[in-house]
């Protein structure tokens, strides 16, 4: 039960390659910052690779023009839930 | 729940700290405590007196004061890392015989032990990094 | 061949780092310089010219607005990569201005036509 | 599920960035503080476990006579990337301590066994 | 010929501005004149007064200085970047009402327009940069 | 006649190749910094598919125990040639 966040833009595919394989499907990915651009339709196949839920910063998706995305978006109060939720917190950067 | 926060991103350069800022309030918004925010490497930067903006933006480093007065909060900058990157307090100047100053009220100076202490007081800790 | 003006490179996606902004900056330098200037965004720095931004809520500028003054700041060439764009999925439909499409096979020319290049 | 103690993940070469010494100086504060620390090592942090360095010439500080101190400092485990080192090539011979060597399949595992996880 | 050197990266935490100390110290070893050291981005802290090392260690301020002085390098460091990343020198220190500064001697302030001149004025121009 | 330097170790992949890419075969590729971890045997493929010339920074290549490595070493004063013999430098970081 662990959150992962990712606040690398898909170029640093090294990054979500190392997150990815160091989650399981109890864990959760939480994209941030230029993360986001991960939920790109151009990513749906990666993105549905990964063990276990996704979700990605609201604020972080609006800013950057990243628009109608499947992914599960959160505030900030949302992203504090979500490390209460799980037992702890996992930063890919 | 206890939390404790990292940052290793600078306040200008990278966005981490202002990621790290909204989750600080978005933590005592739900009522959580904070006992640390630990600023590592270029993070030091966040704990500068000195950074000037225009006047429509509001610089990082005194958004941290604001929440530090608001809230009692503990904001450790890493003296190790800080003074090789030139920040330093009065009491650094005086031992490295330096004229100027440039740590921010609210923040202080102390070693990579209270990283690990936080890790221990913390029932979570929540780094934001910058990229290097 | 004469080599002229000024290449600024930029590869970086904007709001996580500075350096949208900054190469944006030194671009419009160059303009008030008179100097030739030609924008080339690769890599992740395609993200930067993505329509709809609106980083108020990171308290960031908008970027859009700063590219939109670029045609009146005579800033002559923004230059995209496609194969940025294509591994993105993006077209040049998703971004805020007109842009010339460089293939692979054009980048070594559009480097040598110009007589710096500046990565920022 | 008892979680225990501190890993520190480092994912950066040496000497191109400060990263590798910085985790080197927390892990050995842990140390200090009786802390039990894990050392994980994965991307291109492999490369700062490297045998002959001599970054005299670049005007920085060896790594590897920090490394060869840390079995003295009670740093009880290093894990390594299995696939970060096949993917450059390396074997445990080409690294300066004895490490763990550690398989993908067992990565969420040894990230559950600690109680935080520090990436520097 | 004429070279500039353009140096976005910050002392410590990259190897960058490192590199472009020795590639300096090269240049002039070869005869060659360089126009100018243009600090952009977190390259600016490469100007900071206040870096404090052991002293078995040389800070990269200091050799910038050094080298400055003993071949009349012009040190540029872009005044945007910097006053917003908290390097400031005693004028800029009156203007935005703060109590110290920390720019180095034989560095200076100046605008974007200089790495333009830079590039206008030098054949080679060669950029040191550090990741973000 | 394009240098083109890179600090990228093999990590940041699109940093390569996006070199690779701009570069032809009258330019020259020279590893610096974290960058000279291409010169591995790992990556000889990748390095043998550059247009150009690939060159490596001598004192990198030593402070990071890349050992023999079948490519070009310069000193600083190589690198200062190579800036001259080229019409002007790229740098990729």
């Amino acid at each position: 039960m662990i959150l992962h966040t990712l606040n690398q833009a898909p170029a640093n595919t090294a990054c979500f390659q190392s997150a990815l394989s160091a989650m399981d499907e109890q864990d959760s990915l939480l994209l941030i910052e230029d993360g986001v651009y991960w939920a790109l339709p151009a990513y749906s196949d990666q993105l549905a690779s990964i063990p276990g839920r996704v979700f990605a910063l609201e604020a972080d998706i609006r800013s950057r023009g990243v628009g109608n995305s499947t992914l599960e978006c959160i505030d900030d109060s949302g992203f504090v839930q979500l490390c209460v939720s799980h037992h702890k917190v996992v930063s890919w950067f | 729940m206890i939390f404790s926060i990292v940052v290793q991103a600078p306040p200008i350069q990278c966005q981490g700290a202002e990621t790290a800022l909204r989750f600080a309030r978005a933590l005592l918004d739900a009522g959580h405590s904070i006992h640390r925010v630990f600023f590592y490497r270029d993070g030091v930067h966040n704990g500068s007196a000195l950074t000037c903006l225009p006047q429509d933006e509001v610089s990082i480093p005194e958004q941290w004061q604001a929440l530090a007065r608001e809230h009692k909060l503990d904001l450790v900058v890493c003296i190790a890392a800080a003074v090789r990157r030139g920040l330093i307090n009065e009491h650094e100047a005086g031992r490295y015989k330096k004229a100027h100053w440039n740590l921010a009220e609210q923040f202080e100076l102390s070693g990579l032990g209270q990283l690990v202490e936080a890790c221990i007081q913390s029932d979570r800790v929540v780094t934001f990094g910058g990229r290097s | 061949m004469s080599a002229e003006g000024i290449l600024i490179m930029t590869r970086a996606a904007p709001y996580g780092s500075s350096a949208a902004r900054d190469a944006l900056d030194a671009a419009l330098t160059c303009s008030v310089f008179e100097q030739p200037v030609t924008l080339l965004f690769l890599d992740d720095g395609v993200f930067q010219l993505l329509k709809g931004q609106s980083p108020t809520e990171i308290s960031q500028k908008n970027l859009n607005a700063v590219q939109q003054s670029l045609p009146l700041y005579d800033i002559e060439r923004l230059c995209v990569s496609r194969s940025s764009l294509d591994s993105r999925g993006l077209g040049t439909d998703d971004l805020i201005l007109p842009v010339e499409v460089v293939g692979d096979a054009e980048l070594p020319q559009l480097l040598s036509q110009h007589r710096h290049v500046l990565s920022i």
